[in-house]
């Protein structure tokens, strides 16, 4: 059964993702790599249709009767082809310096080194069209001492990568969290990045108003998504 | 159980009834009586009918009600009579508060819903005694006046509003010879006195000592001001074509045709304007809510908003009894009422309730023949309030200073026009007169 | 588009030469908000040369609730009632992409009627949130009629959607493998009529608020965002569609059953507010197209929700699930360590991503022009400050 | 570039409709007015037709809603809900066995539900312990009713709540156990003068 399988797979990423380390190549992302200008091909086929006409409905992307589950549940064993290209010509112009987590249908996760995510960024914008940032969430993990900030990109301009997210990750050390700021490449990290510096502590290198945002004008706790904050009473 | 009301006994109820009416008697009989007699007493009273009205004869009219009518005559021609009640104060503090009931009655209607509901009589004239529940409400309330406000001008400048709208009251003529003060300037001064306004406006949003009423002020200055010169244009058309100031003069000399016929662009302009005038939709930006909370109105609170609210319906009933006069021939109409009431050979007590010797025909149909026409303009300016949205200030300035000029000139030149040509004016083809 | 490019360039100039202009005892700082009337739980700071807005700076969080740490507190189903207060006038699109990231991380299957239902609900709650809206802008350009009248035909989608849920506006429908109930008797009947009604009152709405010439006169060439700004600002919703970008999340990323529904993308390319006050409405009549397409495909009889366990839980992992919502794009993306409680949930608004784009049009406008320009970028406060 | 004209809205008409029993029944028109006095002229007529069309006010205290069936049900066995609306509850004393799921449902969304012993004997009932759920901070989200395998809680079509004192909203298993009278029975009713709420 498929979706056992899919089960195992992912739970396999899914436990990585947890235990994540850089500098760790555990999973052989080699076999997902492919030729930037075969994928190109690929992604011209499949979407030379509806190119040309805005408001037409992007390439169905199910595979199956139609309804029978949704459409990101129905996965193949094997990463899908587009979404692989993608992440193929990422590896294929950073190699080590960025991990691929993930390939999921319309779903990529990527992590990079801090040092590395501007460069990786800019290529992403200027080459791969991902052209905005939908959210960008902090995630605290004290066992490992650690702070991920995850950005989750999406593209408008390329009609073949509407439906796709590619989240970007990196992380920082917990007790003096410190990243480059994205806002220089992506405007729209602006109050995303503001929100993250007061709930999860973490100072945007760059960014012109490391601030108070959502929270109380006289707030004076630790910042409250990180996990040691405890809701009172709880 | 603070919240738990006190129980209600009936014999509490009653005991404070009985307690109202013992008062009231008491102070009937050692205040209001001597006081009537001191005064009928001590001031010399007019005569009446040919014979001097003594304290005796005024008494005794109360028993004879063939007295009473001529008495009665007496007084409502006086001056006093006539400033405050009928064309005066009361009569249009009537109107205005009719018309604050019909605009919600009106506006709810269209908008597909009840309005005003539970004060009144049910499913009869639904929330017919809410203005009364809202006038108890307002006096009730606390007035709050924000600290570093100007004080004497903050008090003064409502009771200057409403004390101006009535001014412009004064001078509306609702029938010949109905009228405060007859003055034969009567266009001017209406217009001397309704350059009193953005003064006002602005005196109160300047003493209110907070940001949002002074834009609201401004706003209101520059509107009234860009829109003053439209509107003495346009009503300078119906001065060329009537020949006098005088109101009731105007109204009178359009007695075949009605001045709308010939200048429709001027009336045309004067509504628009009277709609910036009286700061209603869509030209109601000092009071724009959604911008500047509320505009030169914001630090209003309790009695000081009701007078201001009374004022500009005031102001409303003004400014519509206005535009009748200048261009839909005042009271003129049909003669549709009875020469009598009654037969002339009847008994005392049937004269009295026929108003034999009060009623006048004429009188009572030039009232109702205008106060027709001012419902109905009343009514087309509550209209734009359901239809339209707020129009912004440079759109607002630019039909006032670019439009509505060009507009007022356009319809004079016509009028200019007609006179030379021979058509109206005095001696003209068209004129009865 | 050459005149709209001059027209954007001549408010870019006028405002930077005020601001270079201007020193600051000319400028007015004005607080609209929290207790101003035209800015809901939300504060911006506006600085005003004359009637010019020279500058602009949202203070949000008044309405801050730390929804993102309350889940973490509970399990999938009780974050449910709480993560629909964000936004209550939109409850069913608000807890859809939850249920969506929580069946892909548990792997629950959502029973085919159970998806039809859903999308039903959420298409109906998608009218009663852009009426309100619509009711909001109405009266924010001083237009009493277009407040009273959509708050009015919303009680009717209400009260459809009290037939189909039990409550009038949290409705706490969705939930991970379906939805709570099965629709009542009738519902197929009572949705199409009141459809085929509401369609006539939106042709009203069109005559009284859309063609009204002085509508037209405030809102359009009023607060220009590019098609270039829009993308990189990353707004989204409506406000994206009217600047000439055909987005929609149904369309990029069908969920559920929305790749069988034949609609399209309701867009415009003027990038005025009057194209961001329009394109909600074209959804609105685009989603009763929708809404009859559904109530016809959606199967006669079958199982509406999966069989849960008391306590879902699923294998580590993440989900990244988004919907179209009122206001655009929604997402959840929710990091989950095994136990019946996420370990950390990001939910990512329409509104704040919308509301960068509310400095960036505001400066250089006029005063009489920011209420115009404010609700049009369909921004909630309360969802923004989640 | 005022005319205004969303490129998608003028196919939308001609577009296949993939249910031919209904297409849409109003094509959808966005022309800008010929002129202003045009589209003005369209705005009062539009105002004005109002003026005929019936209002649909519901006029609460007079007149009240007919509600979908007698509350808002769970069926355990099939695992679905059946619709109704979510007022308060009821509880069965005969059906209630004491174990606490809803309590421990209610714990993580409202904290509004708490056991309470009760003098009444019961066989499935040892612990003699019962929900009693404080309506200050109910949510109505009708998740204990889910959780309930016992057919004990459902609710019911009371909405009407209110009360002086914040004790009086706390509502005891036996205050629980009445059956609410509700006597709704205004519906909508729509047709070619608009919808209304008739009685």
């Amino acid at each position: 059964m498929s979706s056992e399988a899919d089960q195992n797979n992912n739970r396999n990423n899914n436990c990585m993702i947890i235990s994540n380390e850089f500098n760790k190549n555990t999973i052989d992302t080699a076999t997902t790599f492919s030729p930037p200008n075969s994928r190109q091909h690929l992604a011209v086929v499949s979407n030379s249709s509806s190119s040309s006409r805005p408001p037409s409905p992007p390439p169905a992307r199910t595979v199956g009767p139609p309804g029978s589950s949704t459409a990101l549940r129905t996965k193949e064993p094997e990463p899908p082809v587009f979404e692989k290209g993608i992440a193929g010509e990422i590896s294929a112009n950073f190699g080590q310096m960025v991990q691929i987590i993930f390939i999921k249908p319309l779903r990529i996760k990527v992590a990079v080194e801090p040092s590395n995510i501007i460069k990786v960024a800019t290529f992403l914008r200027d080459n791969l069209g991902f052209d905005h940032a939908e959210s960008v969430a902090g995630t605290d993990y004290p066992k490992e001492d650690q702070i991920e900030v995850i950005y989750h990109l999406g593209s408008y301009s390329r009609e073949d990568l509407a439906g796709q997210v590619l989240s970007i990750a990196t992380r920082t050390n917990r007790d003096d969290a410190r990243l480059p700021t994205l806002i220089n490449i992506y405007k729209s990290v602006e109050y995303h990045e503001r929100e993250t510096f007061e709930m999860l502590g973490v100072y945007f290198e760059g960014h012109p108003r490391n601030e108070r945002f959502l929270l109380p004008e006289d707030w004076a706790d630790i910042p409250p998504l990180r996990k040691e904050f405890r809701i009172k009473g709880r | 159980m603070a919240t738990v009301p006190e129980e209600f006994r009936f014999g509490n109820f009653l005991a404070s009834i009985i307690w109202i009416i013992l008062i009231v008697i008491v102070v009937l009989t050692l205040v209001i009586l001597p006081l009537t007699f001191v005064i009928l007493f001590y001031v010399p009273l007019p005569p009446v009918n040919g014979e001097v009205l003594t304290p005796y004869l005024f008494l005794t009219s109360v028993v004879d009600p063939t007295r009473t009518l001529p008495i009665v005559k007496y007084l409502i021609h006086q001056t006093p009579f006539k400033v405050v009640v009928f064309p005066g104060f009361v009569f249009a503090a009537i109107i205005a508060a009719a018309t604050i009931f019909v605009e919600r009655k009106f506006l709810a209607k269209m908008q597909l819903r009840v309005g005003p509901l539970y004060a009144g009589v049910w499913g009869v004239s639904e929330g017919i005694l809410q203005l009364a529940a809202d006038g108890l409400k307002v006096i009730s309330k606390e007035i709050l006046i924000p600290s570093g406000a100007d004080k004497p001008i903050f008090w003064a400048a409502p009771i200057a509003f409403v004390a101006t709208a009535a001014a412009v009251v004064a001078l509306i003529p609702v029938a010949p010879g109905w009228v405060v003060s007859n003055t034969n300037v009567g266009l001017i001064a209406v217009f001397a006195i309704l350059g009193f306004f953005p003064l006002i406006a602005l005196l109160f949003s300047w003493a209110s000592n907070s940001k949002y009423p002074f834009i609201g002020g401004l706003r209101a200055l520059h509107q009234m001001i860009a829109f003053e010169i439209p509107f003495i244009l346009s009503a300078l058309s119906v001065v060329i074509l009537a020949g006098s100031l005088n109101l009731t003069q105007i109204a009178t000399s359009q007695h075949p045709f009605w001045f709308i016929l010939f200048l429709p662009i001027s009336a045309f302009v004067f509504f628009i304007s009277s709609l910036a005038e009286l700061e209603r939709v869509p030209f109601d930006l000092p009071e724009a809510e959604s911008e500047i909370v509320a505009g030169w109105l914001t630090e209003t609170s309790g009695m000081i908003y009701g007078l201001i609210q009374l004022g500009s319906y005031l102001k409303v009933y003004a400014l519509s009894a206005l535009f009748v006069i200048l261009f839909l021939g005042g009271w003129s109409g049909p003669l549709i009422f009875p020469p009598q009431l009654g037969p002339a050979d009847a008994i005392p007590l049937e004269k009295v309730l026929t108003l034999q010797g009060l009623y006048n025909p004429v009188t009572v149909n030039a009232i109702f023949w205008f106060l027709v026409k001012t419902i109905g303009i009343i009514m087309l300016m509550l209209l734009p309030r359901g239809i339209s949205p707020r129009i912004r200030i440079d759109i607002l300035l630019h039909t006032g200073w670019y439009k509505l000029i060009v507009l007022a000139f356009v319809n004079m030149f016509v009028a200019l026009a007609l006179i030379y040509a021979g058509v109206l004016g005095p001696g003209g083809s068209l004129s009865l007169h | 588009m050459e005149d709209l490019e001059d027209r954007i360039n001549e408010s870019q100039k006028m405002g930077m030469q005020i601001i270079k202009e201007s020193d600051d005892d000319r400028l007015m700082t004005l607080s609209v908000g929290p207790q101003h009337p035209g800015s809901g739980h939300f504060r911006f700071v506006v600085k005003l040369d004359g009637d010019y807005i020279v500058h602009c700076d949202p203070d949000p969080g008044y309405v801050h609730r730390g929804e993102e740490k309350m889940t973490e507190y509970r399990n999938f189903i009780q974050n449910i009632p709480h993560l629909e207060r964000p936004v209550i006038h939109d409850s069913t699109n608000i807890t859809y992409s939850y249920s969506l990231a929580v069946e892909e991380l548990t792997g629950i299957e959502v029973p085919r009627r159970g998806q039809f239902i859903r999308a039903i609900a959420s298409e109906l709650n998608r009218q009663v949130y852009t009426l309100y809206w619509l009711a909001i802008y109405g009266i924010f350009l001083g237009h009493s009629t277009m407040f009273m009248w959509p708050t009015g035909d919303r009680e009717l989608f209400i009260d459809l959607l009290e037939a189909l849920t039990g409550a009038r506006v949290t409705h706490a429908f969705n939930i991970p493998g379906g939805v709570r109930n099965d629709v009542p008797n009738g519902f197929k009947d009572r949705c199409l009529r009141q459809i085929s009604y509401y369609e006539k009152r939106l042709k009203e709405y069109e005559d009284i608020f859309y063609n009204n010439p002085l509508v037209r006169q405030r809102t359009e060439g009023v607060g220009i965002l590019t098609k270039e700004d829009a993308i990189r600002l990353g707004v989204t919703g409506s406000v994206l569609r009217a600047s000439g970008v055909p987005y929609d999340i149904r369309k990029a990323e069908p969920y559920d059953v929305y790749n069988e529904i034949d609609f399209k993308v309701q867009y415009m390319k003027t990038a005025d507010s009057f194209a961001r006050a329009y394109v909600p409405f074209l959804d609105m009549r685009e989603s009763c197209h929708i809404l009859r397409q559904l109530l016809d495909k959606m199967p006669e009889a079958g199982e509406v929700r999966a069989k849960l366990q008391a306590n879902p839980r699923g294998p580590p992992g993440e989900a990244y699930r988004r919907v179209e919502s009122g206001r655009g794009s929604l997402g959840y993306y929710i990091i989950s360590d095994g136990t019946p409680k996420p370990y950390r949930v990001k939910i990512s608004v329409g509104s704040f991503r919308n509301m960068l784009a509310l400095p960036h049009l505001l400066v250089g406008a006029k005063m009489g022009d920011m209420p115009v320009i404010y609700w049009a970028l369909n921004y909630w406060p309360v969802e923004a400050d989640r | 570039m005022t005319s205004s004209s969303p490129s998608s809205s003028s196919s939308s008409p001609s577009s296949p409709s993939p249910s031919p029993s209904s297409p849409p029944s109003f094509p959808s028109k966005s022309k800008t007015p010929a002129t202003t006095a045009a589209g003005f002229i369209k705005a009062i007529e539009s105002g004005s037709k109002h003026l005929l069309i019936k209002r649909f006010t519901l006029r609460y205290p007079e007149q009240k809603l007919k509600f979908v069936g007698d509350g808002y049900q769970f069926d355990p066995k099939r695992a679905v809900g059946i619709a109704g609306l979510r007022g308060r509850h009821i509880l069965y004393h005969d059906k209630c066995t004491g174990c606490q799921l809803c309590a421990i449902t209610c714990e993580g969304i409202a904290e509004a539900i708490g056991m309470v012993k009760v003098d009444e004997q019961w066989k499935h009932n040892k612990k003699g312990i019962m929900p009693q759920i404080d309506y200050g901070k109910c949510v109505f989200c009708g998740l204990c009713v889910d959780a309930c395998p016992f057919y004990a809680l459902f609710m019911t079509n009371d909405y009407e709540l209110s009360s002086f004192t914040k004790e009086h909203l706390i509502y005891t298993p036996a205050q629980l156990a009445i059956k609410p009278r509700y006597s709704g029975d205004v519906e909508i009713k729509i047709d070619d003068h608009g919808a209304t709420h008739h009685g």
